[in-house]
């Protein structure tokens, strides 16, 4: 499992940096997001400071599903599932090998873009620890249960729509218990941040179990 | 089987039904609460419909989980998964109507974004999704398969909804059913109206079931057909 | 040692139709079976099923031993399919693509290499698949299949496309893998060149296997 | 023009009656993303009703952004591109004709979430006149905008990814007046709305027009 | 009235790389011409620029008159390509992708159905595009090719994929198209079938053309 799972990120990672679709357009756009929040909100009545948490962790949501789409986009074709199906590979090791190179992908994303809320909406990172923390856990679940349903969706000649709209939801949760997280963190009260790592332990725990016992059915019958 | 009742149901259908007017009854005589008046009467249905969404919803996982797992297959439960999920999101679509109803008079304003509520709203959504991967078109076992995993996902919105009151200050009620909460004729005009609504539940879920199964009926009737006229494509092609 | 498959009135569905409406076909081990037929007889379902792609709603499929109805993925390690689409990664340089289809199967990298130059593709290892003409794919997922060695070999048009070099070259491929052992099934249009390699043919029409008749 | 304009749409609009795409997967993620962003914001600290124009319109930005990717999905495969110039219709004519079915579904789009902002923001819809008027506007240039960038996109294997890059900096100034134009409407002083207004008009003239102008060119050597 | 193409020492590139290196060739109107060559050699290349999709950057080309250098969208009207990729609409039923076809080009319904008839489809018509077999989906972008009249049919491997019934069809519409004046320029692999349609045969490799044989 684990060597198919190396197999597999190592190819869509090489991918990636063959063709650097992530670092020259989903980071753009990320950004893009964070200032068009921005924008929409019209800084001057002072919302920005108190949101950036929650505007942060909405441009990862939305920097994430294009990530993940690319990421089932390089299985090329219709029969991207039949592709997959017939690589000998074990499904657990799909799974966690396009999760793992999704997830490296959006530390990256992450990293830009703190620096970019610390610029633009002159957050100060106080706590760092409880907001690295954060971050790590919550890409673990954004990338998990993105890859569940990006698998889903692959091959279907819809699943540019259909991919959103079943991964927000699901991972709303995420975005909830990690922004409340680092508005503690920004705030510098990371004591009741704590309290909602344990929750975001949970569901990257739940996402990649889930992952990983049904990615076989996925791939099969579904 | 031309209807899809049966003793069974018709049975249900009336406990249902009775218990129903028995919930309104019992709601419209409770004594009116000096902050709210009558409004505070609407706690003998809401948090019954809120209550049966959960229910729905869990279900809904718990058929879809019986279908993934490979011994207990069956389109039983593909059945029972899409069945529940449709009452389901009937009933959370209540739970926020007559939620807002209350919260006019309670709070001053149809909405707010209080965790409860986000995370009803978010649950609706997430349903709703359920249904469209079941309406993407393909094979009854494909759909089924992809649906299932859906629907064993979406269930973690539950409980979370569930806890928000505890996991946040929130504006909406926690439990009022803790001891000591509440008085104890609205305690049993909730009681009632859960059994009643759960009643309702079943009926409807049980109904819906049989259409499915139906359905699948006229299918595999057609099948045979098919395979026929497949066949006469070799003598005409 | 039972036959290489077995398909005993099997139905296979697309949706609501039924792409295969009791298919029986029985090929030998180390045999080389040419499945022909109108378009749309059900060739590529056929050969989908075998490969444990398409499931089997009715009927029995056996496939080297594994029944197909108990499970799909089983059979899979052991069998090769090259289908109308070439499952292959676009981004990918045609090296690159072969060492990873060697790899997934824990074949060394010199079998890619030694694939990739038996279907002349020396000249093209390092442009990006997706800049590859359409022979030229379909020869880089025959060499991918290649560079595994499978027991069996599922062939959906395996001429289509490439030039007559390369289906001489397709031809021997064949002889080779059923003079080792291997079994081979090919589904093809151009009878003449596919029956010289076949020891069987079967005629599909209407989602079912026709006549089976020995080839001279 | 027209009459291919006509043949295009008629096409895209029947493949989404028998796809319903939109209505089924689009459509609930706009309303998700509304509710996702009044939840980031951390609500119970009253951003919501100020902020509710600007959520709306990047609500409406991110559901045209699918509804985009989904026009030119249809347009089947890699070859798209090839598809549409043999197609023997006219470029300004095919733009038109996608750019009219996309604004067709982002009114029907718009409609409901002024719906859902009503019901959750519990924003009133002072000036109707105004907000009509605005949304009018800003569809034709963001579908003009969009479709322009769509088949840019098109055929790509980055579309996905490339595609919002491309398509949300041009519009943000679409966005940004008519968040502003809303934002009068909603709070019920069109006076200043209708300057925006302009804005507005100006921005879909000139889209559309470089549309109609640079389609073919796009469409021949981009 | 000059010839329906010609190509004089023109260079394509697809990227860096001249998949067409300095390419001469004349096709007469009203003749059916083969072009043949290993995978690679630049067939598909070719008919793409004669189809003004792929644009030449040395040399000239004129194709019915247009010079393709000054303007490759005026010839599209009169020119009619199928290609490796069937340029249809996945979402439409058979019927409605034929209608759409003609329907662009100004041709009444009954044109689609006739051609759809012509290729035996009756059957299919109401079948989704993305449901039907490989072979069908050629039928179905060769219909939509025939409903609309265009002066130069450029076919590149018409026969591949297409079942035996189907390859006569092909067969016949090619020379009916060349009887009425139109002109055909055909990229196959399979010469001998390609060989009996078509008028002269050209040889390409490594992006030029070679020998320009008359055949027997
Ligand atoms: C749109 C607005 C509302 C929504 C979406 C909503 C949703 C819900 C849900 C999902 C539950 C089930 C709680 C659980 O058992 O986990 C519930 C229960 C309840 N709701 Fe609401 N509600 C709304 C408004 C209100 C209002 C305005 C009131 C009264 C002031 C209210 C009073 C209650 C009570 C008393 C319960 C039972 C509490 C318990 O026993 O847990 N709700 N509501
Ligand atoms: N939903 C559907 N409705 C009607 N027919 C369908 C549907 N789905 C598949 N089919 C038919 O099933 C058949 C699929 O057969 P298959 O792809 O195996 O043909 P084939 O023998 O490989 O043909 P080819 O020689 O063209 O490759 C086609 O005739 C197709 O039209
Ligand atoms: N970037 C590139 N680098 C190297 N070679 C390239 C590149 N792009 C295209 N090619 C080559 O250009 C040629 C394209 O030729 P074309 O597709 O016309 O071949 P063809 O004659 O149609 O072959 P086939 O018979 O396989 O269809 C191929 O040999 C391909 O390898
Ligand atoms: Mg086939
Ligand atoms: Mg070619």
């Amino acid at each position: 499992m684990w060597r198919d799972a190396m197999v597999i990120a190592g190819r869509d990672l090489r991918i990636e940096r063959r063709s650097r679709v992530v670092t020259n357009q989903v980071l753009p756009f990320a950004l893009l997001v964070i200032v068009l929040f921005a924008f929409a909100l019209d800084p001057d009545r002072g919302v920005l400071d108190r949101a950036a948490a929650g505007l942060f962790w909405l441009a990862v949501l939305f920097s994430a599903l294009l990530a993940i789409q690319r990421s089932f986009a390089i299985e090329a074709t219709d029969e991207a599932r039949d592709g997959l199906r017939l690589s000998g590979l074990d499904p657990a090791g799909i799974f966690l090998g396009k999760a793992l190179a999704v997830a490296a992908q959006l530390v990256v994303l992450e990293v830009v873009l703190t620096a970019g809320i610390a610029v633009l909406y002159g957050s100060e990172l106080r706590g760092p620890l409880l907001l690295a923390a954060t971050a790590l856990l919550a890409t673990i679940g954004l990338a998990a249960a993105g890859t569940i349903y990006g698998v889903l969706a692959a091959g279907l000649r819809v699943r540019e729509t259909l991919l959103p709209l079943l991964v927000l939801p699901v991972v709303a949760p995420v975005l909830l218990a990690s922004t409340r997280a680092w508005e503690a963190g920004l705030q510098g009260v990371p004591g009741e941040g704590w309290s909602w790592l344990r929750i975001l332990g949970v569901f990257a725990v739940t996402y990649v179990a889930v992952g990983i016992a049904a990615f076989g059915t996925l791939l099969e019958d579904a | 089987m031309t209807s899809t009742a049966s003793r069974g149901t018709r049975v249900i259908g009336a406990l249902a039904l009775v218990g129903l007017v028995v919930t309104v009854v019992m709601g419209l005589t409770l004594p009116l609460t000096e902050e709210q008046l009558e409004y505070s009467r609407l706690i003998a249905i809401h948090p019954a419909i809120a209550w049966c969404a959960y229910l729905a919803f869990f279900v809904t996982a718990l058929g879809s989980a019986l279908y993934l797992w490979k011994s207990t297959r069956a389109p039983l439960w593909d059945h029972v998964a899409v069945a529940s999920a449709e009452v389901g999101v009937v009933f959370t679509a209540l739970t926020l109507v007559t939620g807002s109803i209350w919260g006019r008079p309670t709070w001053g304003v149809w909405w707010v974004w209080d965790a409860r509520l986000t995370t009803t709203a978010l649950m609706f959504v997430l349903y709703l999704g359920y249904l469209a991967v079941r309406r993407v078109p393909a094979a009854p076992d494909v759909r089924a398969t992809r649906a299932a995993v859906v629907g064993l996902l979406a269930a973690v919105v539950v409980p979370i909804n569930h806890y928000t009151v505890e996991w946040w200050r929130t504006l909406h009620q926690g439990e009022s059913l803790a001891p000591g909460t509440l008085d104890g004729r609205f305690k049993v005009a909730m009681l009632v109206g859960f059994l009643a609504m759960t009643l309702a539940y079943a009926w409807l879920l049980v109904h819906r079931m049989r259409v499915e199964r139906l359905e699948e009926r006229l299918e595999s009737e057609g099948l045979d057909l098919a395979i026929a006229e497949r066949q006469a494509e070799a003598v005409a092609p | 040692m039972g036959p290489a498959i077995r398909l005993r009135s099997a139905v296979a569905l697309a949706g609501r139709f039924p792409v295969l409406a009791g298919a029986d076909l029985t090929v030998a081990r180390g045999e080389v079976a040419l499945v022909h037929g109108a378009n749309g007889a059900g060739k590529t379902s056929l050969l989908r099923v075998c490969a444990g792609l398409l499931p089997i709603t009715d009927g029995d499929a056996e496939v080297l031993g594994h029944d197909l109805r108990a499970d799909r993925r089983a059979v899979r390690r052991s069998v090769a399919l090259l289908g109308h689409a070439t499952f292959l990664y676009e981004d990918l340089t045609v090296a690159e693509q072969a060492a990873f289809a060697a790899r997934a199967f824990h074949r060394p990298k010199a079998a890619a290499d030694a694939a990739l130059a038996r279907l002349g593709l020396e000249r093209r290892v390092d442009v990006q698949v997706a800049r590859l003409s359409a022979g030229q794919r379909r020869r880089v997922a025959l060499a991918c299949l290649v560079a595994r060695d499978a027991e069996l070999w599922l062939l959906d048009e395996p001429h289509a496309g490439l030039d007559a070099a390369n289906r001489d070259v397709v031809d021997e491929l064949i002889r080779e893998r059923a003079a080792s052992g291997g079994t081979v099934v090919l589904a093809s249009h151009e009878l003449d060149r596919a029956r010289a390699v076949a020891g069987h043919s079967f005629a599909i029409a209407g989602g079912r296997v026709q006549e089976d008749a020995r080839v001279a």
